[in-house]
């Protein structure tokens, strides 16, 4: 398992006399490269985390500039992503949300990266980690399964406050068998128990009208259900959309992932019961810093992100998890989560922190 | 008399063509002036100038004595000219009403459409002209003849006091001729001036006063109708004296090649009910039999069921050889050695982007593969012969087809249609807005391939042509064969009868 | 060739075709309220018919503009790219009267969305503008100048997007949400307000089109553009209504959109949304030849197209939005097709011609076959049943074609 | 019109328009490489060739049979969607080769993986001959019945793809990873595999056109079909056959896409190919009235849209997709106006006539402007002074066009 990283130092080195040497000889301008999944508010508050992280890092004084680049939501996308930078001798560190964990092509194209010594870490959405962990040297981002636990358990908290014994549920995402969606989904069915049904999971392929036509067909035709779950972050909004349009919304119970700025409004007006936010903002920041180190291979910073290497997911560093629930008076409360990987908060506190880093969601 | 319209030096270039150089002669009011010349000549170009169509051109154009540039149509129609142009422009999916008031709509006073004074006008107008159509059907659903009528009632809507006529007659009857010589005269007698352009002679002095002739976009003369013969006009036309079309001899009549049965051709939705019923005829080797009949006798459908190129499934038989033949596409008509020269050059016969040669090497083209491959050197060696026998005036064998006059494209079809080596050739009105000196040449060309053995079926719109031609002529009328005759006992008498059944 | 018959000039078919559609309507309402475990249509009527309507409006909307231009004779690809365009451009003038740090433009005054509603619109004039001097003046053909427009202008809105939302807030955003007090309001009464502009327009557009010169002069062009331009019409004037007309209503659209999803999202708003706005333009008798069509057929069209697709999706409660291309496809050439029939003189046509026609046969049937087994797999009537009906459908369907093609023998000899 | 000049019938037009679209490439090359500040296609040249050359021949090999079938006087439009279904056919009868429990498809022999490319191939006929009944049989306008076709087989795919894995695998997925061995193989030296098959193909096809009957019938069809029909040529075969190579051509391209992304996606796989491939063919000088078009052409075409789209990528760093629609629009908007400007008989026409052509004036200046300033944003070298670009290129344009318009008054009166 430590072949994560030596391996892939081993294959930096030869390569070294590359175009990745150009890039690295001093003075020459240098870049990093954000590749996101797909178009989605949470990639903005991860590039603000990029940006922040930039200023925090003394990158612009190395010559470094970070871009973010926004994939089509295909893997083809990615593939001529990845092979575009390939050409580009600037290019010195990728950061890709992987969009296929399964997806052999991505991933060879990933190698190659590596193989001109340009350092590939992936956020946010990894690979297959059985298959392709050497494809990156470190993964950072919340842990979606425990992400996906984390929900279902305060979804079941909710509907066991409601009184109810039984009942149906459905899961909304982009795309169902996307890595990270299908974690955290598995994660929910997981906690949620099985006096709950899983009715259906829909996708939408990141269109945001069939997101909206996807909750108004699931609350028709499911009958007995009781809990809309919202896997990415613009699934928030529409649900709420949804249920207030059709005045139903204290008929279910509403557990979203993520804070989009309209699913914070739409918590405001009460339309959502609680929301696990990953930490996006930071994800942007440790890319950076990150990256950083390893162009500069900065030993310290690299074994401070990564205590644990060598060991068992020991290439994994963990952003936060927080649970917001719009006040204290939620069923959810602080004790049901393990408070090592979660962060239990309220509305007033989040928004608190938001406006701390001048974040409009996260 | 001051003329009425007068053209000073104009002239119009075209894109490798001089349609029109330094044309100058006068209109006098109330006169009725023909205009001659072949195909190309520039006759429409002119019309068009005057009717303001074309806008951009040297030279002027005075009217009432006044310098006139129109920038469009409308101009003209304020002005009082209103052209009917050589071909049809009616939208099919429009009434008959909507059609003749298509851009001058009568409005209700709240400015919506009104359709019902439109459709009485519309009405009056018809009456006038005896056409017993009704304003509301469909112009699509119409007869070609009546199509026509329209386009003249159209012209009339305007009640403007100069009226051009672009080969008016050019898909009419002798029946609708008559009508519309009377709708002319009735004009005149309203002291309407009328321009007329006609490639038939007999209409020109039926109904000028005056003759223009145009050749190659230039006036040749402009002359009293009184003082001139047909021969004079046509020798100016093609700027040489053509012999009248005297064949040297009869044509030796061969065996029985074609044999037609109680051919009847359904009409689905039709009041008729069949475009074609209960026609018999037979064919002989070497001799020319002439359709006569009215537009929309099915003269067209015959030929095109003879030639397999129907869709709707016809009943009878026709045997060839004495073999029962159903051809189901026009492919098998051509393997059996029969070929159809079609009615409509540039809709039904032209491939505008090919160039002369393939045009001509279309059906034939097999004969130019080696190894499956087409081989240029082959196709020109193959398109050569027929193109010298059809005497073809083109730059070479790859100009542009599109760059030919009218006679010219005409016969690069027949020569196409020479290539397939045919025992049996359909034509289906081939000089249809074909000059006299083209017209002589293809039936030149006619006589010569019925000598070496060729039988011919040749339809017409023009009965002199037919009775100069064929051997024998049989009549249609509403799809029924009402008479036959052998050359001898045929004359425009006695076939028109047969065709108005009368 | 135009179908006879249809006096495209006073703007009424045979309402055959129209019929037809109510008819077939009501037969998806009644069978799919039966079919339904839930028969959501009689239980939740209300909720059902809301969907039904917010979806056909806005199809309904941007399906009149593919009417009249198709009626004029043209095509306009741009319709889905043109609704991203002028959603981006309000949502961006939205930004520029918004606070400088409000990212949710809750500070927009009614000036601001007048200005932004303003000149959404104005965008739209321009780019049917900028179609009717690509189609006039330059002469390209309407395919491809909307083609041109239909890629061009989607990545204009995208990178306006991200260029305005760089310089307005430092940071780069592929979407702008619009949380803006009036589109609230406008998205808490979308059905109602939706439809009564759909109907409202309809009836405009029905008044043009029958009851004026200019619609008559529309009918004329595309029926026989040469003869339009002979008697004196303004031909280019009249494609200028028609492309600004076919823009305008796709941006009017878009405002409505972007108040429905409370975002601005050019990347993959109303993607592919021209397609089904022709569809239903034809599947409402409008035909691509030009000169035929009629406002009702048009709205039914659209209204049909949402209710089947509706229907399916009471029937397959799970990922029903898989099946709605195979709807959309399957309504559009079966539409087209029934028309043609419609039409006199085809009577003696043979449906499986020659080989070809063979071959056709077992095509269809495996299609049909596949389509059945994959539809009846998600409906529970049918559970464990599934290739027994997939193979029945095909057997049935082969038998059906084979039958027709050996009576077509029968007939032609 | 179709140009003089241009005889189809030899397959070899002016070679003006050839030569144009090679120049230009070469002036992208030069501008690009020395703009860049990496100089990347001076610099790593091998690699950015690579790049071109892959995207190319996917592009070229689809363009070819969209150049068919318009040469033909045909449309389809639905090539996007058939390189998806041919990709899932092929992905799904791996997976029915394939051990029960192996969702990588890595243990399929090589009789499977026969029969998957001969089935995704053969599915492409069966569309093509779908396409020629629904148009020849029927009689549905090429526009519709593709139309039908394009929205039909994508979600047909996705409904196969669903049924087939939920079946075998017992959980459904909305794709299907392939990392069979031969594909990964071919996805090894997919540039060097591609670029050949591409060329062997055009090759083929430029024989085909210019040098067979059936060619000159393709021409024909294309240019007069009631006449190619009276002159015996049995046109509804010569459709089956450009329908058939548009589809087998798409499905080709979705055996290579599904090898090089080693997954088969029908959800989003080659959206909007049928477009670009469209584009190619037209930029190559095909004519959408049919009759008119080369295979020299539609290679160029292709060709010069990828190393334009190629060439930006290099000059904006980050997301230059986002422009990708707009440099297609804007290169087949040209192409197109030029050969028309090309033909005989344009030489007296005015780019700005009347009202509408003053209105269209500003309307391409501002657009020109906003573009210059946003794509100014990206690239370093002009940080900073992108506003002051943007302004000046739109009043250069301004300038430009309205002394056009004034030079062309001049000359009307
Ligand atoms: N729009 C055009 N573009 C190019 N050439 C043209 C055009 N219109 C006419 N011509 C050419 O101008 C010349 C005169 O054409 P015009 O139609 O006036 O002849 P015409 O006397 O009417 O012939 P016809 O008796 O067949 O009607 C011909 O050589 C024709 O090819
Ligand atoms: N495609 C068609 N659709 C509807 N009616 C048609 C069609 N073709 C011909 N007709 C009608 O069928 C009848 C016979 O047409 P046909 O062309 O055979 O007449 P014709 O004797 O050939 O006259 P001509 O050859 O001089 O036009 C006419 O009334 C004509 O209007
Ligand atoms: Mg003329
Ligand atoms: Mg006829």
């Amino acid at each position: 398992l430590v072949a994560g990283c030596s391996g892939n130092a081993g294959t930096a080195t030869p390569m070294a006399g590359g175009p990745a040497a150009a890039a690295k000889a001093p003075g020459v301008a240098k870049r990093f490269v954000f590749i996101t999944n797909g178009d989605d508010p949470f990639w903005d508050a991860c590039l603000s985390g990029l940006e922040e992280g930039a200023k925090r890092f003394g990158c612009a004084a190395a010559g470094i500039t970070v871009s973010r680049d926004v994939n089509n939501a295909s893997a083809e996308g990615q593939i001529e992503r990845l092979r575009q930078y390939a050409t580009q001798p600037d290019v010195a560190g990728i950061a890709l949300s992987v969009i296929q964990a399964d997806n052999q092509a991505i991933v060879d194209e990933m190698k190659k990266l590596q193989a001109k010594g340009v350092k590939v870490i992936t956020v946010d959405g990894d690979v297959n980690r059985e298959l392709y962990r050497e494809a990156r040297s470190y993964y950072i981002g919340t842990d979606n399964v425990v992400g996906g636990r984390t929900l279902g358990t305060a979804a079941k908290a909710l509907l066991d406050a409601k009184g109810l014994t039984s009942g149906g549920y459905v899961q909304f995402a982009g795309f169902t068998d996307n890595d990270n969606a299908r974690s955290r989904m598995n994660g929910v069915k997981e906690a949620i128990g099985d006096r709950y049904v899983e009715r259906d999971r829909m996708a939408d392929e990141m269109d945001l009208q069939r997101a909206r036509d996807n909750v108004r067909n699931a609350t028709q035709n499911h009958k007995d259900l009781a809990a809309l779950i919202g896997i990415w972050s613009y699934d928030a909004p529409a649900i709420a959309d949804v249920v207030t349009e059709s005045g139903s919304r204290d008929k279910y119970v509403i557990a979203t992932f993520d804070a989009a700025p309209l699913a914070i409004g739409q918590m405001q007006k009460g339309n959502i019961d609680v929301m696990v936010v990953q930490n996006p903002f930071e994800m942007g920041v440790r890319t950076v810093r990150l990256l950083k180190a390893m162009v500069d291979d900065d030993e310290a910073v690299i074994n401070e992100m990564f205590p644990r290497a060598g060991m068992p997911d020991g290439d994994v560093h963990t952003t936060g998890l927080r649970v917001v629930v719009p006040d204290r008076s939620s069923p959810v409360k602080d004790g049901l989560f393990d408070s090592q990987v979660v962060e239990f908060l309220t509305l007033p506190d989040f928004t608190a922190w938001l406006a701390k880093y001048h974040l409009t969601g996260s | 008399m001051t003329p009425i319209i007068a053209f000073r030096g104009v002239g119009k270039w075209f894109p490798g063509v001089v349609a029109l150089a330094d044309v100058s002669f006068d209109l006098l009011p109330g006169e009725c002036h023909a205009i001659c010349g072949e195909n190309g000549a520039g006759k429409s170009t002119l019309m068009k100038i005057l009717s303001g169509v074309i806008t951009d051109y040297d030279g002027e154009v005075l009217v009432r004595g006044k310098p006139a540039r129109f920038r469009g149509t409308r101009d003209a129609e304020r002005a009082g000219i209103a052209i009917i142009h050589q071909e049809l422009n009616l939208v099919e999916q429009l009434s008959a009403a909507a059609n003749i008031f298509l851009g001058r709509e009568r409005r209700t006073p709240l400015g919506l459409i009104d359709d019902a004074a439109m459709e009485r006008e519309a009405a009056d107008l018809l009456a006038g002209l005896e056409c017993p159509i009704s304003p509301r059907v469909p112009a699509g659903s119409l007869r070609v003849g009546d199509q026509q009528l329209l386009e003249i009632a159209k012209a009339l809507s305007l009640a403007s006091d100069i009226l051009i006529m672009d080969e008016p007659t050019s898909a009419l009857t002798e029946a609708e001729v008559a009508r519309l010589d009377r709708v002319i005269a009735r004009l005149r007698t309203r002291g309407v001036t009328i321009l007329f352009i006609t490639h038939k002679m007999d209409e020109v002095f039926r109904l000028a006063d005056r003759i223009t002739v145009l050749r190659d976009g230039r006036v040749v003369k402009t002359i009293d109708r009184a003082a001139t013969t047909p021969r004079e006009i046509t020798g100016w036309m093609v700027g040489r004296d053509i012999a009248g079309h005297h064949f040297h001899g009869p044509r030796s009549r061969g065996p029985k090649l074609l044999e037609v049965r109680g051919l009847t051709l359904p009409w689905p939705d039709h009041p008729r009910g069949h475009r074609l019923q209960d026609v018999s005829l037979e064919l002989h080797a070497g001799e020319i039999l002439g359709v006569a009949g009215l537009m929309g006798a099915g003269r067209t459908e015959l030929l095109e069921t003879l030639f397999g190129a129907t869709d709707t499934a016809w009943t009878g038989e026709i045997r060839l050889d004495g073999r029962a033949v159903r051809f189901a596409h026009p492919e098998e008509a051509c393997a059996a050695g029969v070929a159809m020269v079609t009615e409509d050059r540039k809709r039904l016969g032209l491939f505008p982007d090919l160039d002369v040669a393939a045009n001509v090497s279309i059906c034939s083209l097999g004969e130019a593969v080696r190894g499956g491959l087409v081989f240029r050197g082959r196709e020109e060696a193959l398109v050569a012969p027929p193109l010298r026998a059809t005497a073809v005036k083109a730059a070479g064998p790859h100009a542009a087809i599109t760059g030919l006059s009218g006679g010219n494209q005409q016969k690069c079809i027949i020569a196409r249609w020479l290539l397939v080596k045919p025992r049996i050739l359909l034509l289906d009105d081939p000089t249809r807005g074909i000059d006299v000196g083209a017209k002589a040449e293809l039936y030149q060309i006619i006589d010569r391939l019925c000598r070496d053995g060729l039988a011919v079926i040749l339809t017409s719109s023009e009965l002199p042509e037919l009775l100069t031609l064929a051997d024998r002529i049989i009549v249609l009328a509403e799809g029924r064969l009402t008479a036959e005759f052998p050359r001898a006992e045929a004359t425009e008498q006695n076939i028109m009868e047969a065709a108005t059944g009368t | 060739m135009a179908p006879l018959g249809s006096s495209g000039g006073s703007g009424w078919r045979l309402p055959r075709h129209e019929l037809a559609l109510v008819a077939a309507m009501v037969a998806v309402f009644v069978i799919t309220g039966w079919l339904d475990p839930n028969h959501t249509y009689f239980a939740t009527w209300a909720e059902s018919r809301d969907i039904i309507l917010r979806n056909t409006a806005i199809l309904g909307i941007i399906a009149l503009g593919a009417a009249v231009v198709i009626i004029a004779g043209g095509i306009d690809l741009s319709a889905g790219s043109m609704v991203a365009f002028s959603a981006t451009t309000c949502a961006l003038l939205l930004a520029l009267f918004a606070a400088p740090d409000d990212r949710r433009l809750v500070t927009v005054g009614p000036l601001g969305i007048g200005v932004a509603i303003g000149g959404s619109l104005l965008s739209g004039l321009l780019v049917g503008t900028l179609h009717t001097w690509l189609i006039t003046a330059i002469r390209l053909p309407p395919f491809v100048a909307t083609l041109a427009t239909l890629v061009g202008l989607r990545s204009f809105a995208r990178a306006m997007c991200l260029f305005v939302t760089k310089q307005r807030w430092g940071s780069e955003s592929q979407q702008i949400n619009v949380n803006t007090p009036f589109f609230a309001w406008l998205k808490e009464h979308n059905v109602v307000i939706m439809t009564c502009t759909f109907l409202v327009l309809a009836l405009l557009t029905w008044l043009i089109l029958s009851r004026t010169v200019l619609g008559r002069h529309l009918y004329a062009l595309g029926g026989n553009e040469q003869a339009a331009r002979l008697s004196g019409i303004r031909t280019d004037n009249v494609k200028w209504f028609a492309y600004c007309f076919g823009s305008l209503t796709a941006s009017l659209a878009g405002i409505f959109l972007m108040a429905d999803s409370s975002v601005a999202q050019p990347g993959n708003l109303a993607r592919g949304y021209e397609l089904n706005a022709i569809a239903a333009a034809v599947v409402g008798g409008c035909s691509l030849q030009g000169g035929v069509g009629t406002v009702t057929g048009t709205v039914l069209g659209a209204l049909f197209l949402r209710v089947v697709i509706d229907a399916v999706s009471k029937l397959i409660k799970a990922s029903a939005d898989v099946y709605e291309g195979m709807i959309v496809g399957i309504i559009v050439a079966l539409a087209v097709t029934l028309t043609q029939f419609g039409h006199s003189g085809q009577g003696a046509r043979r449906l499986f011609p020659g080989g070809r026609g063979l071959a056709a046969i077992p095509t269809i049937a495996a299609f049909a076959g596949l389509l059945a087994m994959m539809g009846a797999a998600n409906v529970d009537a049918f559970a464990g049943r599934t290739g027994l009906l997939g193979g029945a459908v095909a057997g049935g369907m082969l038998l059906l074609l084979a039958t027709v093609r050996w009576l077509e023998g029968q007939r032609a000899s």
